[in-house]
């Protein structure tokens, strides 16, 4: 079964680490591949780090990333988060309204959990 | 073989600062100097330009305009709707292309400033911690030779000097920062006012004897102490000064007062427009023009020079380091504003504003600064500009001279104007028409020998050979937006308004001599307070394009 | 026409003696991010960085990683080739297409920005930078009401109540803290953090949340709400509690009590981040803070910054605006430069299927754009330029290793604040600098033009 | 008549400012295959793109095909009309002062944008900043009128200074934000923030459920306003259809935005008893 969330992709030190580090290190790929869930979703929905699921957005963007929780009090529950990346950018749509600026962060998705 | 000579034949020349009023000559050219004829008549030129019949004057020099840096470009970035309805400079092959309004961007200031006979400008208020920005622009301004004036009316450390009661060490310091910043002189903007705004809301000082908080000093002492350090460093331009009380009613007394506490020191009041007002506490009711005194005290007194800042009607951007003005002027028009302090040494107001000829205010500011003009006795103190965009943009230049030069045109737009203007200036009993000799110190031979530029503004051996050919014309706004050729460093840049080969251009800077003893000082100072490295600060000869060091 | 300045020429020694092999630069100057800190002190030994004294987290991942590689300098289509082959190809790829892009730039030296501005003229081309896609919003509220600003040193100096909106500096700008904005011990407040208030607002509790006094944890995609809470609270304005409590996700009397100390304050600032520009409402997100600043300064001095990201992403709004007239998103198909953010933004012409070539300097699409146009870009010709290897290099025609601004090469960049900082190289690269192959292009393109 | 009809299939931009009743009316057809477009950054003759027809003395412009990555229709359009037969790109009718043009299709971004006087009517949907300012300008579309009888996107009406912009169907975020004075009728649902920043003006945001307003707007009363009946049927001689539920509802009226001079007023149309 899925949920509805609001997912914010943002800068992380490690993700910009890795810029420098090189994008196609373990360090940088881990980082922008793992989905931030906080503690309180991941108890409700049954989650452990590592689980994988699947986010779909109201465009019908979708991506399945692993999850890892967030640390401490973070991420209020509702709210998900990934570092800019690869996968982030996988849930934007073109669309600009006029700005030259997509939508990047706050985005409605549902996220259900992978077998 | 080719001789290397550069030969402009038979025009009518002028070139006040030899007496020369008009006197057919021919001008040799060569290595981008004016030198003497051959003694060889044998020797032949490999080029003529034949200007018999045409009227030949040094390159105009605007001394006092805003053409690039910080404030500069954050007007452009403000204001698309300026440009997008503006004039379009299309790229050709060899120039580049830009936009105009009233903040041209940088080719295009180039390629306009050289379209109307000018080859060299200065900009008039630099912070010297953006001093490479400014240098940057530079090169991609071409046509122009360029200097600017650095900004420290409001700087901490000289208040601190002044306050400690130590002028050796704020003479040291202005000559290590000219030298630090490859600028040419001290400018001062609204001295003291503009630390006040930085502490308080709507801050300022509004008489020269009060006190800047946290500094114990007064616009007095710094306008006194900079004026006699400038002096003494015997630097080539004066101290160059944007009074206290810019715009306001009544503001006249402070402008009178600056130039008395200057004593006998040289001391350039810039944009005195703006500075002769009469008046009381913002009341339009009561505003007026008290040019007369004015230039009567200046008249009366050889050590004292201004430009103008001759006000146009139309839309503009106003542009400034006085900060708090920059607030006062948003909110007057309602326009968007920008403002920007920078640590220690300046701050930044930008407000887009329209003159109409319906105001009263602004009718007399326009009034004003033909009375300048007109009621000046030594127009070799006193020079054209708007204040470039604050008046009005430099591209209105052929449009002043034409006031200043017809007087039914005149008198023509002085109806067009609120009627007002005829009891509150004497613009309207004043009959004087300027001549060509006038019109050619008022904008290149003036301004050059104030600036302190021995190779500029003249047509004598060893001058710069930068001159503009003009198509007489009795209608003096078409002879002066259309020269038939200008001349650049001996090269031919604009020939019938074609842009033919943009030179950079070069900088002019000045290095005063200083006690180096002082720069342990200085840097112990800067570590602490500025947020960037004294290391880093400093712009080297080698950061530099073309630039020429003038003698101090 | 005037050319760029070589940087090489303006080259300043900072060398500070060597010894065994090593030697050391001081206030040499990082430009991984928007803080520019130009206090660091490297030890290079032979042409590694082996210190960065004073570098942050993310200093001293971009100095040690940013050491000469053996990648060839040029690759066409994957296949090591000649600079002087690539140059060619670049130019006969940009100069054929009717609607080419030139993108990036924020992580190069103004130098080559300038250079890469006049090959956009040139081509008759698209001149845009990151900015559109970072804080463009920002430039286009700027466009609109204005902003009231000031560099960094006037926030160390006196600013004694410091807001963080929508950003995370603890994590994307690590110094801002110690060096600009809640340590420094400035002039009027001498006592450092002591003297200043220092407030969070986000929907996230950061690490910078947790460096707050005071922490503002708005419902997500309220900002706009927020901001309009606080305009209204200091015109006076009386405000339904419950509504505010109900949009924001604070009660109305937490903004009451900020807007007292915003009011209290002597010098207020407010930093913000992508938080206000990548969320719905965008450019009006941070038109309704600068406005909020703007009405600020009726009271007290208020100052706003955008917390600019890349190292000299600031310069290449300058230049791209000195040279055009605007900041981003220059369209010069016509012969005279054109704006429209929307229109002429990469995102736009990309996701739209517009532009047919592309010359990439210093960034990353193929990761950070959105999915149609990381499609397009995949199926046209275009060149990148970069140090690293990267999802964009290597689906290029063309791809240039160059070498690294500020640790290769010198130049100018443009701190966040628009403040100009110098860089000082610590080694020599084998690699061509960006102002380099861009000359060359520039070169190239002008002669196939004509 | 004239008639245009498109060939192209390029995604490069095609620009046809100038391509104006006024402009071509005078031309033989000869000229008027000749007339010089963009194509990207390339100029070449609207024959390349267009099969031209017919005779251009009514000012009539009769454009066919999908003209959607056509740009600048209009633009600059003092009188006569055009008709597009089909989809039309940006920046539709910018700037015109007089005339007619008629989209029988969709229309992508800046529809009317700062447009003066004339009637622009798009019988299908519209982009984003219909009848706008474009970025930096002190003030929007200052006279005229733009009917949308589907859907618009966001920033309808950013900044306008007087006219009248009706959409049929929804609209996006911030309708008239920063509105100086003029009237905006969003028959539809509306997205959020609608009329942040107004000063003066109407906003009629008529769909059958309310949206959310900012906390900035007061109400004010409720009622029938007569003003209202006025421009509905103003709008119907335009042939812009009405909702019949508009006509006898009831209205709350809404002042603000109070954090600017708060003279304007949203109009609310309240569900029918």
């Amino acid at each position: 079964m899925s949920e509805r969330f609001i997912l914010i992709p943002g800068r992380t030190s490690k993700q910009g680490c890795g810029v420098s580090e090189g994008k196609f290190d373990d360090g940088y790929q881990n980082e922008i591949n793992t989905l931030q869930v906080a503690p309180a979703d991941m108890k409700r929905m049954g989650l452990a780090n590592g689980d994988r699921v699947r986010v779909t957005t109201e465009s019908g963007r979708q991506i399945d990333v692993a999850v890892t929780a967030a640390t401490g009090d973070e991420l209020p529950p509702g709210l998900l988060f990934i570092a800019y990346g690869d996968l982030s950018s996988r849930l934007m749509d073109g669309e600009t309204h006029g700005s030259g600026m997509p939508t990047s962060k706050g985005f409605d998705v549902t996220m259900e959990k992978l077998g | 073989m080719t001789s290397g000579y550069f030969k402009i034949a038979g025009g009518t020349v002028y070139d006040p600062l030899h007496g020369i009023d008009g006197e057919r000559r021919d001008i040799w050219i060569r290595d981008g100097k004016i030198v003497e004829p051959p003694s060889d008549p044998e020797v032949r030129s490999d080029r003529t330009l034949d200007a018999s019949g045409l009227v030949v004057m040094p390159g105009g020099v605007d001394m006092h305009c805003h053409i690039a840096g910080p404030k500069v470009n954050s007007a452009r970035k403000m204001r698309p709707e300026d440009k997008r309805k503006g004039e379009k400079v299309v790229r050709r092959a060899g120039t580049r292309s830009g936009t105009v309004g009233s903040v041209p961007s940088t080719f295009a200031t180039g390629y306009k400033y050289a379209g109307l006979g000018y080859t060299t400008a200065f900009d008039a208020a630099i912070p010297p911690l953006a001093a490479r920005h400014v240098h940057e622009e530079f090169e991609d301004t071409p046509c122009l030779d360029k200097g600017f004036f650095v900004l420290m009316g409001n700087n901490h450390y000289v208040m601190q000097s002044i306050q400690r009661n130590e002028p050796e060490r704020m003479r040291s310091f202005i000559a290590w920062l000219l030298g630090a910043a490859k600028g040419f002189t001290p400018k001062l903007v609204n001295p003291g006012g503009v630390e006040v705004w930085k502490q308080l809301p709507s801050g300022n000082v509004h008489g020269l004897d009060e006190t800047v908080a946290n500094f114990g000093v007064t616009p007095r002492q710094i306008i006194e102490q900079v004026a006699r350090a400038v002096d003494e460093l015997s630097l080539p331009h004066s101290v160059h000064i944007h009074c206290n009380n810019l715009g306001m009613p009544g503001n006249w007394h402070t402008t009178l007062e600056t130039m008395k506490t200057l004593g006998d020191a040289r001391g350039h009041l810039s944009h005195i427009q703006f500075h002769s007002y009469g008046g009381g506490e913002a009341d339009e009711t009561t505003f007026n023009s008290k040019a007369p005194p004015l230039v009567e005290y200046v008249n009366t007194h050889p050590n004292l020079t201004v430009d103008v800042g001759q006000v146009l009607f139309g839309e503009t951007t106003t542009m400034t380091a006085d900060g708090p003005l920059g607030y006062y002027l948003s909110n007057a028009f309602k326009s968007k504003w920008f403002s920007s302090d920078t640590e220690m040494e300046s701050g930044c107001g930008i407000a887009p504003i329209e003159y109409k000829n319906t105001s009263l205010v602004h009718s007399l500011q326009w009034a004003i600064g033909l009375e300048w003009y007109l009621l000046a006795a030594d127009p070799w103190r006193v020079v054209m500009s708007t204040d470039h965009p604050n008046g009005g943009s430099f591209l209105a230049y052929p449009q002043i001279i034409q006031l200043l030069m017809d007087r039914t045109y005149r008198e023509d737009m002085l109806k067009q104007v609120h009627p007002a203007v005829l009891e509150r200036s004497t613009l309207g009993g004043l009959s004087r028409e300027y001549s060509l000799y006038e019109i050619c110190i008022i904008t290149r031979s003036g301004p050059a020998k104030i600036l302190g530029l021995k190779n500029k503004g003249h047509l004598a051996p060893g001058a710069d050979a930068d001159i503009t050919i003009y198509t007489p014309n009795d209608d003096k706004t078409r002879m002066f937006e259309l020269p038939r050729a200008v001349i650049k460093s001996g090269v031919v840049i604009v020939d019938q308004g074609e842009i033919r080969e943009p030179l950079t251009g070069k900088l002019l800077y000045v290095s005063p001599e200083y006690d180096t003893g002082i720069e342990s000082d200085i840097a112990e100072w800067f570590e602490k307070y500025y947020s960037i490295r004294f290391r880093n600060y400093q712009v080297p000869l080698d950061y530099l394009h073309e630039a020429e060091e003038v003698p101090c | 026409m005037s050319t760029a300045a070589s940087p090489a020429k303006a080259g300043h020694s900072g060398a500070e003696g060597t010894d065994a092999g090593t030697t050391v630069i001081q206030d040499s100057t990082c430009t991984f991010c928007g803080c520019v800190c130009d206090d660091i002190d490297i030890t290079v030994k032979d042409n590694h960085i082996v210190d960065a004294k004073r570098a942050c987290v993310l200093g001293k991942a971009w100095f040690y990683n940013h050491h000469a590689d053996d990648r060839p300098s040029c690759l066409i289509e994957g296949r090591p080739a000649s600079v002087a082959e690539g140059v060619e190809r670049a130019a006969r790829i940009l100069t054929e297409a009717k609607y080419p892009i030139i993108y990036g730039l924020s992580d190069t030296t103004s130098e080559a920005q300038r250079v890469a501005v006049g090959i956009g003229d040139t081509i008759g081309g698209t001149v845009d930078t990151t900015t559109s896609v970072c804080h463009g919003p920002s430039g286009m509220a700027f466009q609109d009401v204005g902003e009231v600003t000031c560099t960094l040193g006037e926030v160390a100096n006196r600013g004694d109540l410091i807001i963080f909106w929508g950003g995370n500096p603890a994590e994307s700008h690590p110094r801002h803290f110690s060096k600009y904005s809640l340590m420094p011990k400035g002039m009027f407040v001498p006592n450092g953090r002591k003297d200043r208030t220092a407030v969070g607002v986000d929907v996230r509790k950061t690490k910078t949340a947790k460096a707050m006094d005071l922490f503002f944890q708005i419902k997500p995609r309220s900002d706009f709400e927020a901001l309009w809470t606080l305009r209204a609270l200091a015109k006076g304005i009386d405000i339904d509690p419950e509504q505010v409590k109900n949009d924001t996700g604070i009660e109305l009397s937490r903004w009451q009590d900020l807007m007292v100390r915003m009011k209290a304050a002597k010098f207020g600032v407010i930093l913000f981040g992508m938080g206000l520009t990548m969320t719905r409402g965008k450019h009006l997100n941070s038109e309704a803070l600068l406005c909020l600043v703007r009405d600020m300064n009726a009271f007290t001095r208020f100052v706003a910054k955008p917390m600019r990201g890349h190292g000299n992403v600031t310069g290449a709004d300058n230049v791209v605006t000195w040279q055009t007239g605007y900041p981003f998103g220059v369209n010069m198909s016509r012969g005279y430069p054109r704006f429209n953010p929307g229109e002429y933004t990469t995102s736009d012409t990309l996701a739209r299927r517009e532009a047919d070539a592309a010359l990439l300097i210093a960034c990353d699409p193929m990761a950070n754009f959105s999915q149609p146009a990381r499609e397009w870009l995949k199926s046209i010709p275009y060149i990148a330029l970069d140090p690293k290897d990267t999802p964009t290099t290597r689906s290029a025609t063309v791809a240039f290793t160059t070498a690294t601004y500020g640790i290769n090469t010198p130049g100018t960049v443009y701190r966040m604040d628009d403040v100009p900082i110098y860089l000082r190289p610590a080694f020599p690269s084998s690699h061509p600098s960006d102002f380099d192959v861009l000359s060359a292009i520039q070169r190239r393109v002008a002669e196939l033009k004509t | 008549m004239l008639t245009l009809r498109y060939r192209g299939e390029t995604p490069i931009p095609i620009e046809v400012e100038g391509l104006t009743p006024s402009a071509v009316r005078a031309m033989a057809a000869g000229e008027i295959e000749r007339f010089e477009i963009f194509h990207g950054n390339r100029k070449l003759p609207l024959a390349e793109f267009f099969d031209v027809s017919g005779d251009p003395a009514d000012a009539r412009l009769e454009l066919e095909g999908d003209l959607s990555g056509v740009h600048w229709i209009g633009a600059q359009m003092s009188e006569g009309e055009i008709h597009i037969r089909g989809n039309a790109g940006r920046h539709v009718g910018s700037e015109m002062s007089g005339g007619t043009i008629h989209v029988h299709g969709n229309a992508s971004d800046w529809v009317g944008g700062e447009m003066h006087g004339g009637l622009i009517h798009i019988h299908g949907n519209a982009g984003h900043l219909v009848g706008s300012a474009y970025r930096g300008s002190r003030m929007g579309m200052t006279g005229g009128t733009v009917l949308v009888d589907g859907s618009v996107g966001n920033e309808v009406g950013l900044t306008l200074r007087r006219g009248i912009v009706a959409v049929g169907g929804n609209c996006g975020d911030f309708v008239g934000a920063n509105m100086i004075a003029g009237t905006v009728l969003v028959f539809g649902q509306s997205g959020n923030r609608p009329a942040a920043g107004m000063r003066r003006g109407t906003v009629g945001l008529l769909g059958s459920t309310p949206p959310a307003l900012l906390v900035t707007f007061r109400k004010n009363c409720v009622g029938k306003p007569l003003f209202l009946r006025l421009m509905l049927a103003h709008l119907e001689s335009l042939g812009f259809t009405v909702p019949a539920e508009c006509w006898d509802a009831d209205y709350s009226v809404y002042n603000g935005d109070r954090v600017t001079v708060g003279r304007g007023e949203i109009l609310v149309r309240e569900a029918s008893a």
